[in-house]
């Protein structure tokens, strides 16, 4: 086990490319991605109920490394200011296979 | 004003259902049509709609008179937002006066499906390049609404990444599908669509209907969200589209349309985007509110349009075309 | 009993569809049809049962016939929740009997549309009131239900939230839709059902035999718990719905009704919810165990009811209606 | 970054609007959902293969203050002792954007 | 060759709409067919070219034709995949030999489905005992792709769970489908046939079109894949297709099929799996590439066989069958 | 509150019912599966696009006891080891019901 940082973004679905290309260009090893998801915050309800990705989130989550948080939660932080989401980082062990 | 026809659109299956789906959330059933069934009623109806456009246009082939009517579409959807934002700056600021505006100069698809089957109700037809006239105003006022956007915001105004505007705009799904649908329409002719006709001709109006039960719904979630809005959004939707129904009618006359061409160039005028705008805003346009324009064209403009604008626009019509 | 009957429905594609689906769960196929494609199916299903019972009752008008066998139809969804729970009483904790007596006063859409096509079979005709019948007594086992739960719970029996019971009961999403398909039918006529009917109509008998794939894999699925169930749940989920058919009948005969009509109507009281009864008793009794309420219904009565209830049922009205 | 806590609950679909509302009324900044859901626990298995929201879960998580999590546990336990799921609570830091 | 063959396929809606596909993702249009849409449509697809093969099949009857034409389709089945393997080991490890080994034993139903469209614009017919061909034909390459792994690979070849193996080959939705679908046809023939003709005929070729939309958008998203499988894989997957063709052609005449006859099955072992296969060589050989085997077959042999193989070997039959 | 290991993982989902099988043959007392999930790794993007299960993943998550997760390591390693994914183990706190 090895311990690691899990970042956990969830943003408005139609800045998904934008996040996923981000991690991509920050050479991080992995991410997961949740792409149905829906909830509520300051910006008020994403139902996900539209014809488009309008008022729907998504989720990423990925395991990185300690020093790696940093960087993304820099890159991040410009797409959530605009469009509004949550960053959250936690502890975690990583199960070496 | 003709009575019937108002209340003969009313009790069309379509109309009816929009009306079940907005009865639904008033009354807080829990009747749902989960995603992606709506996309893919979208996503058909897009489909038919350009392939069956696609092959009318194969018939009467590319005449002087479709140049006009589609020279005459990419005016309007260049002058419509342009005027919207001029009207919209009054009250609000940069960013949502732009995005209403593009959202108002582009077009609503299913409005437009439903004028079609409005007019196969009266027996009227209509000219198959008018879909290729809604497949070419879909766009522009994305550019014209970021451009004024561009121009008029101050400070935090960041520069636009143009590429990816543009590409919004003229390459997203529905504009992509209903203009390749129209190419295919017009490759394959009649052949093609006898052979289709079965898919995208005589099951369709019942999966309008389906679709309009889930527009209604939807429609009547989002309404609760235009209070913020205050009355003078409400007024400008219901106003605004039938000022540009107007415009669109006398220029109708004008260049010589016939009526079935004419109602669908006003609807097309009429209409407001909830599909490809509200995308392309939400991602060029970050500061302005989704909750104004969505809901203002989503559960303003489209139902007046379907439900007031289809026989009002059809009775002027007939008045000036006798 | 006449084998013909029995062997020309065995034989129909809608009920082979359905052992198809049971057969992939037995021999462990990975067939699936992904959600939400089942509740599409589901909702096309009742949009177009309610629509064209409508355009149905639009040409038959609501004549005292018709009134009758609403009365009727009302009657038995108070009566069979009702002597179903005392009977379930004998073996079972309240909480459990009363859902699975609301889940039995209630009906099964699905299996009334299979019914139809039964019908359509023999050239035997039916009301398109029995389809008003239909979205009436889907409601009524609800309330009782709950009522006699309420009633008879001691201890823990915590105050029920009847404006949320009523609204589970009489505007879920099945009830609804139904009710405001048939009455848009009933508005829009013959018109609209010719224009919805290459959707609604021709291929309808499609859609179910796709749709009973799908119930044959979620039924199979479920047949597993019913070991829980035990003999005497599985006894009444067969017994039960034979005696509310023949009940059925007798009232159907004294009241005159045409064989097609008694056959929808034995049908109706004798099929078990397992779409709207369940989602309502999950939240207004939740001690209630769905793993016997959902499988009975499901994997039990419903197979019942298609395979062995419609020609049995027929047979029977056959010999009295001579 | 702000430490907070990340509370997580998995319930039957049917109460998600039981929860949503319970949340809504204890004033959390936000809350995320993911409706799709399925699992097994006590109350065996939810394969969400049913024509309704019965045999279905759905999930969701609020990025919250410590002293929100006691009240939103209180509000919840009796939907979870009603129809079942699982209450997590972790502690994550949050990207102040 | 017959330009005018190659050119009235290129121009057929199916066709067009796969090319729809390609050029939305090669513009970079973000036009998308949510899932499950596609995967509704596939079984749709299984679900309709079954029953109606099973509809043929009850008419036709089984004679001494139909078993010659099983019995060839079961040898190829179990040929093709075996020198295809020794093939590959060339510049191959063995696993991926295997597995892309079995990926071409296998067939391909849709390109199987176009090509029966293709067939029906030409006025030639083909038998339903042809379904039944690619249903037998589906399965046998994942047992011969894994048993060849089996015996060649060394080291850490772990005991296969062939009881695993073999309902993944055999009792996998697809093949389940098709065969259930197909029994099911057989079973209620012309009475059935005509019941269910409006969904599974009528609108057959509107959700073909339909779904090669979607095909082509997820091919060409495959194709970037395939820079790391070399020439020598994108060669292998336009030659080996057309040398099971002139096989299956040369056996075709051998035996006296007829030309529609001819074609499917040429079309059958031309065609490679992109459903199945993959799906039972990710679980039973996981050390292959699937990167390597689903672009192949899904980016180069599909779009091969249905743009040039399907005139190219109706061209080459036509000259024999002269 | 009772102090709970959380076990995420993610995998392939044609390996789905395979870590089913092997946490209920652990006896964990219940799970959490979604299973329209995608995502990036060093096997290349699963985006989830095909029409079969290849190049898709699905998330499972058991809330389990300390000794549990040594277990649930050991077991689901080869399944890892085989065809990708990953797994998480992190600390959280169950709100007994
Ligand atoms: N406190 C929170 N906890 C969990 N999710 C949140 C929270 N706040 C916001 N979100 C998620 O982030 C999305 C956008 O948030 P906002 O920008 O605050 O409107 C919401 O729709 C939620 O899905
Ligand atoms: N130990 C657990 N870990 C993760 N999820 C659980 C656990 N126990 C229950 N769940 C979830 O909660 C739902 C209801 O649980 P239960 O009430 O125990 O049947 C299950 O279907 C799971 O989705
Ligand atoms: N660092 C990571 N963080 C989050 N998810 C990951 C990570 N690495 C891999 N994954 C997930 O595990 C799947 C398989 O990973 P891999 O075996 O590395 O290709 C990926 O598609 C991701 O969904
Ligand atoms: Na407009
Ligand atoms: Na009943
Ligand atoms: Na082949």
């Amino acid at each position: 086990m090895k311990p690691i940082k899990r970042v956990e973004i969830v943003t408005d679905s139609l800045e998904l490319k934008r996040v996923l290309h981000i991690l991509d260009e920050l050479g991080v090893s992995g991410y997961t991605v949740i792409r149905e998801v829906t909830g509520k915050g300051e910006r008020g309800t994403r139902a996900g109920d539209e014809l488009t990705d309008v008022f729907k989130n998504s989720y990423v989550m990925t395991a990185c490394g300690e020093d790696d948080v940093g960087r993304i939660a820099e890159a991040i932080r410009p797409v959530l200011q605009r469009t509004g989401g949550v960053c959250l980082v936690s502890d975690a062990q990583w199960i070496v296979h | 004003m003709d009575t019937n026809l108002i209340l003969s659109n009313l009790l069309s299956p379509p109309i009816l259902f929009f009306f079940l789906g907005v009865l639904a959330v008033a009354v807080r059933s829990d009747l749902e049509i989960p995603q992606p069934i709506p996309k893919f009623l979208s996503l058909y109806l897009l489909f038919a709609i350009g392939f069956r456009g696609g092959t009318e246009l194969h018939e009467s082939g590319l005449t002087s008179e479709v140049g006009i009517a589609l020279a005459a579409a990419m005016a309007m959807a260049f002058l419509v937002p342009l005027y919207s934002f001029f009207i919209l700056r009054v009250k609000l600021p940069v960013a949502d006066a732009a995005a209403i505006a593009a959202t108002y100069g582009s077009i609503s698809a299913v409005t437009f499906i439903t004028a079609a089957s409005f007019l196969q109700r009266l027996d009227v037809g209509f000219g198959g390049h008018l879909v290729a006239a809604m497949a070419l105003m879909e766009s522009p006022a994305i550019v014209v609404g970021v451009l004024l956007y561009n121009i008029h915001a101050r400070g935090e105004r960041r520069g636009i990444a143009w590429g990816e505007v543009l590409r919004e705009a003229f390459l997203n799904g529905s504009v992509f599908l209903i203009l390749g649908s129209l190419m295919i329409g017009v490759l394959t002719g009649a052949e093609g669509a006898s052979a289709l006709a079965p898919f995208a001709e005589d099951i369709f109006k019942g999966m309008l209907a389906f679709f309009l039960l889930d527009m209604g719904l939807i429609a009547a979630r989002r309404l609760g969200d235009l209070r913020r809005g205050g009355l003078f959004l409400t007024l400008f939707a219901i106003v605004i589209p039938m000022v540009n129904a107007m415009a669109a009618i006398a220029i109708a006359n004008l260049i010589g349309m016939s009526r079935g061409d004419a109602l669908m160039f006003a609807v097309l005028c009429a209409s407001a985007s909830y599909i490809a705008v509200p995308a392309a805003m939400r991602l060029s346009i970050p500061d302005a509110n989704p909750s104004l324009y969505v809901p203002m064209s989503l559960a303003i403009t489209f139902p007046f349009n379907i439900v007031v604008g289809l026989p009002l626009y059809m009775q002027i019509i007939e008045l000036f075309w006798r």
